[in-house]
C-alpha cells in the first residue's frame, strides 16, 4: 500500500459521507428541491473508480450520483446549491439531484431515467474513438439498471466497436424495495457482460483499495479497446430516498449490511499499514465535516432561480425561444376581438 | 357514499375488481412488498398472492409487452408505469403492440388491459418525472384513456376501466392522492362521458385530471367578480364526447381549455379545435388554451409552480376574455 | 428414427417451401399487399421445434414467421389471402404477412417490430401458470432481435419467474444487409440466455431432427419450470425482403449457404433410413406444390375487403368506433356557418 | 440549380454536410454496407469509412442514445431510425435525454444531433411501418422538427438542420423519395419559416410533408372550379413559425390544415388551434382540419389509400367550405 492515494481516498470517501449526511439535513430543514434524494451512503468505495480516471475522461451516473461526481472534483457547494434548486448551482437550480452534469468535469449528466444515462457512454466512446483520444467513458448506475434492456444494447455496441467504455454497477442489493434476487433470474452481473464480450468483474465495494486495483486494469484495458464491466457489491445503507425507512428490510440484515462499511475499513487498513494516525484521520473527518456544513449554509443562503430562467436554455440562445404564455395571450386578447 | 382519498378509492377499486375477477393481475415495480411507490397497492400482495399481484424488475417494455401477452391469452392484467414520463421505454409495446393488436388480427383478439401510470408536477420532481403525456396516447388510436379529477371517478373510472375490453391508459395525478372526497354509489356519468363539475353561463371551462381543481377554484374567483363559469370535467379523452362541451358553449359562447401538459402539441389543443370547428356559429371569443410552459419542468418549486396553470391564471384570463378586463401581467 | 413423424416434418418443410416459393410469385403478379415480404426458405427446420409444441401452446413470430405459422396448421390459403391482403385472410385484409395471427392455433401475432413479439410470450406464461395449464409460449425471432434490449428484459423475467416460456432465435446470419458478426459483440448468443438464468442451446438449423430432439428436451423443462432458449443456425437463402437481392454477400457464400438445405438434409436421411423412397417423397413435393398452387388461385380469386372494414376492429364491436372523417366533416358543414 | 430527387438531395446534403464538418456521423441500421433501407446513404461508407458511417445492431434506444452521448462530447452524429414507427422503442432517449438535457443541465452542453427518419403511408407497409408520428415530437419541449415536401426542402432543411445547436427531428416521407425536382442554390425560406407554394385569395391551405403536394393538386382542382385556394407549406414545426398562415387566413378568411397524421391529437389540432385563437375575427368558416382516419393503418392497399386524405378529399372539403357545394359522399 502506497501512502498518498489511499490517504487521498480516504478523503474523498470522508467528503462523499460529510455531503450526504448534510443533503439529509437539508431535505429535513425544508431547503431541497423536493424529495427525490438518494443518498450514496455505504457505496463510497465507488472512489477506486472514479480514482482510476483521469482528466478527459466523462462519465454518466444514476439518480444516486452525488458520491461520484463528488469524487470527480466537484464543488459541494454548487453541488448542494443544485440539489436547493437555487441559482448558484451547478445547473442553476434546474435539475436538481437527479439531473446535476458539469461539462468541465466530464459529468455527462445524472439521469433519473433508470438506465437512461448508460447509452451516452458508447457515444462518448465514440468520440473519443473518431478524435484519437485516449479518454475512457464510464456508466455509473445501480443493480435496478441490469433489468433495462437498454444496458444490453450498449453493452454490445461498446463490445462490437471496442469502444473505450467501462459500465460500472453499483450493486446496493436493492432496487427500491426489491432485493435484487426478486429483479434477477440469476445475479451473476458479470456473466451477462462477459457473454456480450466485453471484460466483467466482480469487487467488494467495502474495499476500495480492491475497488481501485480492479478498476485501473479495467479502465486501462477500456482505454485498449477492450470495454468492460465492473460490478461493485456494496449495501445502501438508509432507505430508497428520504421518505423512505426500509419497512421491507430487517434491522438485522441492515446491520449486517452497515458493517460493510467502506470508510470502516479504509481506516482500518490504513491503520493497520501505519499510514495515518487516528488523530490524523479524526483530522480529515473534521475538516470534511467543517467542508459540508460551509456548503451546506452556502446553499440555503443562495437565491432561487429568477422565474424567467426557466424559458432559458430550452433551446440554445440565439435560436428562437419558446413563447411564454403570458406572451401568448396578450397577443391573442390584447386587441379585442370582432365586437 | 363513504368518505375517503383518491389513492384509497384507488386501492379500493383494485380490491374490489381483483374480487370480483379472478383474471386481473397487477404487473410493475414496486407493486407487491413495497406497496406502489404512491401506496395505492398497499397490502394487495397479502390479499392476492404473489401471483396476482407481481413485482416486476425495472423493465418497463418488457412489463407491458407481459401485459399485452397475458391479455392475448385471457387474462386482464393491470399494468404499472410508476411515473408516466417512463412510457418513453415502453412506447412501442403501448402504442405499436397493445393499441394496435385488435386491428392488424381482424378483430380476433382483443388487449383488455389497463396501464396504470400517474404524471403531473408538485413534488419538484423534475424535468423526467412531472409530465404529463395524455397526447401521446391520445394521438395512438385503439387507445382508451381515462383521467380521474375525482375521488369518486377514482374507484369509478378505475372499476369500469377493468370492464373493458380494450387497452386503457388510466392516468392518476401525484398532487391528487391525498385529496378527501366521497365516493358516489354510482359512477358520476357513463364511461366516457364528461361530467359538468359546476354550472354556468358566462364561459365554459373544460379540464381533466387536477386542473378540474384549478378550473373550479377559478370558476369560485370569477363568481366573485361577477363572471359565471361552467366547468367540465372531461374524465376520459378517449372516448372523447365532447357533446356537452358544444352544448355548453352553444350556451356560454366563450370556451377555455386547460390543460397542465406542455400546450403545444397538447390534448388541450386538439379539444380546442374541434370546439372551433363544430361550435363555430356559437363563438363570441377565440377557444383560448391555457397549458404548462411548452419547456422542460424545472426541479426549483417556484419555477416548478410557475410552469403550469394556476387558478389564478385561468380566473385572469378569464375575465380577460369574458370582461376584457386585462390582468396586471398582460 | 422412427417412421412417422420425420416423414411428416418433411412434408411440413416442403409445404412452407412451396408456401414462400408461392408468396414470391404473388408479389411477382402484383398481387402481393406490399413488397415486405419475407420468406422463410432456408428456415423450414423450425419445424423440429412447431413439431414439439403440443395443443394449447401459443407462440408469437417475428416478420419473417410464415413458416413457423403454417407447421403451426394454418390453412395457407387464409394465409396466402392475407398477405395479398385480402377479406378472406386470417386478418380479414388489414394485417397482411407481417401481422398475422390466430388465436384458436395460438398465434398470438406476427410482428413488424423487430422484438416487438418477444415479451408476449412472458405474458402468455404467466396466464399459463396462474390457470395451472401446462402450455408453453415459444417467441420465435431472428439473429437481429438478439440486439434489441426488451429480449434480455423478457428473459429474465421468464427466468425470475420460472415461466413455461421457450426464446427460440432463428439466426439466418443476416439482418438485412448485415452480417451476424457486425451486429453482435460476441456471436455466441446461448450463453448470453445462461448468464440470465435460463437454459441454453444452439442446434444446427439445417437438421430438422436434431433441432427436434432438443426442442422436445427445452420445451418439456419450460413445461416443468425451467425457461429456455434455442438458437437455430439457417441461412437465410434469398434476399432480405422481395426487393432485396443481397448484393452484400458474396455468391460464393450464398452457394455455400443454400447448401445448409434443411429439406435436402432430411430427403438424404429419410432415404438412408429407408423410411421413404424417392417416389414417395417426390409424391409429397407434388402435393405440396398443388396445394399451393391452389392457395395462391384462391388468394388471388378472394375480394378485397370493403372499405368500411377500416373502422371496424379498432375497438371492440359495442363500444364507441372511431368518426369516419366523412361523417365528421358533415357533422361541421352539413348545417352551414353563420351567414 | 440541378434537377435530381428528393432521395438524391437528402444524400447530397449528407455528403456536402460530412465534408464541411468533420464532425458529422452517421449512426443507424443499414446505414452503410446496405445503403439505407430506402437508399439515402448509398456510397456513403465507402467515402466516409466506417468510423463516420456507422452500421449498427437493431437497438433503437441506444441509437439515439449513443447519439445523444456523442452529441454531448463534440460530435454532430445524424442517428437514423429507419422507420418513424420505431420512434416508441427510442422515446425516452429521444423526449427525456436529448430534448431536455440542455434545459436540465442549466446551458451547459447541448445535443446538436439530427435524427433522419421517415414515416406516412404508401407502400402497403401496414399499421406499424405508415405512421405519421411528428405529433409526439411537437409535443416534446427541446426538439427541432422539420420535414421536408420539395426535393429543394430535402437538400437545403437537411443542411440547416446539421447546423442546429440542438436535436433536429427530420422527418422524410417514404412516397417522396422518388420525387423529381429542382435544388435552388438558396433555401425556399430561412430555418423554421414557411413557404408559400401557391397564392390563392379564397381558403387557406395548411399541410406539410407529402401532404403539401396533394394540397397543390387539390388547389389545382379548385382553380377550375373558380375556387383560388393559398397552399403554405409548414416546413418545420418546431420552430413553429405561423406568421404567414395567420397573414395569409386574414386575407381568405378560410383555412383548412391537412395532415396524414391520425387526426386526433395531430399537428394539424395545434395548427388549427392557434389559427382560431389568432384569426378570430377574420375567419368566416370554421378552421377545417382534414387528416388520417383515427385507425392503424390497414395492409390493403385500398384501405391504405382511404385512410389518409387525397386531393379529391381536401378539393372537396374545401368547396364545401367556400361555396357551400356539398360532395356526393356528404
Ligand atoms: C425507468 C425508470 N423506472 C423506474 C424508476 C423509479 N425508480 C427510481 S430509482 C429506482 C430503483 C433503482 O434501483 P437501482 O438501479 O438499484 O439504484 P439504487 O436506487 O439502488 O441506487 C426505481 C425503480 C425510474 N426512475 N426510472
Ligand atoms: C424495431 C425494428 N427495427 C428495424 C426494423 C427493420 N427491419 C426489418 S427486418 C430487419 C432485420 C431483422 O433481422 P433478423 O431479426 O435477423 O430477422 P431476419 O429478417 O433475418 O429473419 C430490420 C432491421 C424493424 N422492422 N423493426
Ligand atoms: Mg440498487
Ligand atoms: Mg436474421
Amino acid at each position: 500500500m502506497s501512502n498518498t492515494a489511499p490517504l487521498a481516498r480516504y478523503r474523498t470517501m470522508r467528503r462523499i459521507r460529510s455531503f450526504e449526511e448534510r443533503v439529509g439535513e437539508l431535505f429535513l430543514k425544508g431547503e431541497s428541491a423536493g424529495s427525490m434524494l438518494h443518498l450514496s451512503i455505504g457505496e463510497e468505495g465507488v472512489v477506486g473508480v472514479t480514482d482510476a480516471m483521469r482528466p478527459g475522461d466523462s462519465f454518466t451516473t444514476h439518480h444516486r450520483g452525488h458520491g461520484v461526481f463528488l469524487a470527480r472534483g466537484a464543488d459541494p457547494a454548487r453541488m448542494m446549491a443544485e440539489i436547493a434548486g437555487k441559482a448558484t448551482g451547478y445547473c442553476g437550480g434546474k435539475g436538481g439531484s437527479m439531473h446535476i452534469a458539469d461539462r468541465q468535469l466530464g459529468h455527462l449528466g445524472a439521469n433519473a431515467i433508470v438506465g437512461g444515462g448508460i447509452p451516452h457512454v458508447v457515444g462518448a466512446g465514440i468520440t473519443a474513438r473518431n478524435r484519437g483520444l485516449d479518454h475512457v467513458s464510464v456508466a455509473f448506475f445501480g443493480d435496478g439498471a441490469m433489468s433495462q434492456g437498454i444496458l444490453y444494447e450498449a453493452m454490445n455496441m461498446a463490445a462490437l466497436w471496442r469502444l473505450p467504455v467501462v459500465f460500472c454497477c453499483i450493486n446496493n442489493q436493492y432496487g427500491m424495495g426489491t432485493r435484487v434476487d426478486r429483479s434477477a433470474g440469476r445475479v451473476a452481473f458479470a456473466e451477462r457482460a462477459r457473454a456480450f464480450g466485453l471484460a466483467g468483474a466482480w469487487v467488494d465495494g467495502a474495499d476500495v483499495e480492491a475497488v481501485h486495483r480492479m478498476a485501473a486494469d479495467l479502465l486501462a484495458g477500456a482505454r485498449a479497446g477492450q470495454p468492460a464491466f465492473l460490478e461493485l457489491s456494496v449495501y445502501r445503507f438508509y432507505g430508497h430516498a428520504r421518505m423512505d425507512k426500509s419497512p421491507y428490510r430487517t434491522p438485522e440484515e441492515e446491520a449486517e449490511g452497515r458493517r460493510r462499511d467502506p470508510l470502516a475499513t479504509a481506516r482500518g487498513a490504513l491503520l493497520a499499514a501505519g499510514i495515518a494516525t487516528e488523530a490524523e484521520l479524526d483530522r480529515i473527518d473534521a475538516e470534511a465535516g467543517a467542508e459540508m456544513d460551509a456548503a451546506l449554509a452556502a446553499a440555503i443562503a443562495a437565491p432561487a432561480p429568477a422565474p424567467e430562467a426557466m424559458f432559458r436554455d430550452v433551446y440554445a440562445p440565439g435560436t428562437p425561444q419558446p413563447q411564454p404564455q403570458a406572451d401568448r395571450l396578450r397577443a391573442i386578447l390584447a386587441e379585442g376581438s370582432a365586437a | 357514499m363513504s368518505t375517503t382519498t383518491y389513492r384509497e378509492a384507488l386501492r379500493q377499486a383494485l380490491i374490489d375488481a381483483m374480487t370480483a375477477d379472478a383474471d386481473i393481475i397487477l404487473l410493475g415495480e414496486e407493486v407487491g412488498v413495497y406497496g406502489g411507490a404512491y401506496g395505492v397497492t398497499k397490502g394487495l400482495i397479502e390479499l392476492f398472492g404473489e401471483s396476482r399481484v407481481i413485482d416486476a424488475p425495472i423493465s418497463e417494455a418488457a412489463i407491458v409487452g407481459a401485459a399485452v401477452g397475458a391479455a392475448l391469452t385471457g387474462l386482464r392484467p393491470v399494468a404499472e408505469l410508476m411515473y408516466v414520463d417512463f412510457a418513453g421505454l415502453a412506447m412501442d409495446q403501448i402504442a405499436n403492440q397493445a393499441a394496435k393488436s385488435r386491428s392488424m388480427f381482424g378483430g380476433q383478439m382483443g388487449v383488455p388491459m389497463v396501464l396504470r401510470s400517474q404524471g403531473g408536477t408538485g413534488r419538484s420532481a423534475a424535468a423526467q418525472h412531472s409530465q404529463s403525456l395524455e397526447a401521446w396516447f391520445l394521438h395512438t388510436p385503439g387507445l382508451r384513456l381515462a383521467m380521474p379529477a375525482t375521488v369518486s371517478d377514482a374507484y369509478h373510472l378505475l372499476r369500469q376501466a377493468l370492464t373493458q375490453p380494450d387497452p386503457v391508459v388510466f392516468l392518476e395525478h401525484k398532487g391528487l392522492y391525498a385529496l378527501k372526497g366521497e365516493v358516489g354509489d354510482a359512477p358520476d356519468a357513463p364511461w366516457g362521458a364528461p361530467a359538468i363539475r359546476r354550472a354556468g353561463s358566462d364561459l365554459t371551462l373544460v379540464a381533466w385530471s387536477r386542473m378540474v381543481h384549478e378550473s373550479l377554484a377559478a370558476a369560485e374567483a370569477l363568481a366573485g367578480a361577477g363572471v359565471s363559469a361552467e366547468v367540465i370535467d372531461l374524465r376520459c379523452l378517449n372516448p372523447l364526447d365532447l357533446g356537452p362541451v358544444f352544448a355548453s358553449v352553444a350556451r356560454t359562447g366563450r370556451a377555455m381549455v386547460v390543460t397542465e401538459a406542455a400546450l403545444t402539441g397538447s390534448a388541450a389543443s386538439e379539444i380546442a379545435a374541434r370546439i372551433g370547428e363544430h361550435c363555430f356559429d356559437w363563438l363570441e371569443e377565440p377557444v383560448l388554451r391555457i397549458g404548462g410552459e411548452d419547456i422542460p419542468i424545472p426541479v426549483a418549486p417556484a419555477l416548478e409552480r410557475a410552469a403550469i396553470p394556476t387558478a389564478a391564471l385561468i380566473a385572469d384570463a378569464a375575465r380577460w376574455l369574458v370582461h376584457r378586463e386585462a390582468p396586471p401581467w398582460a
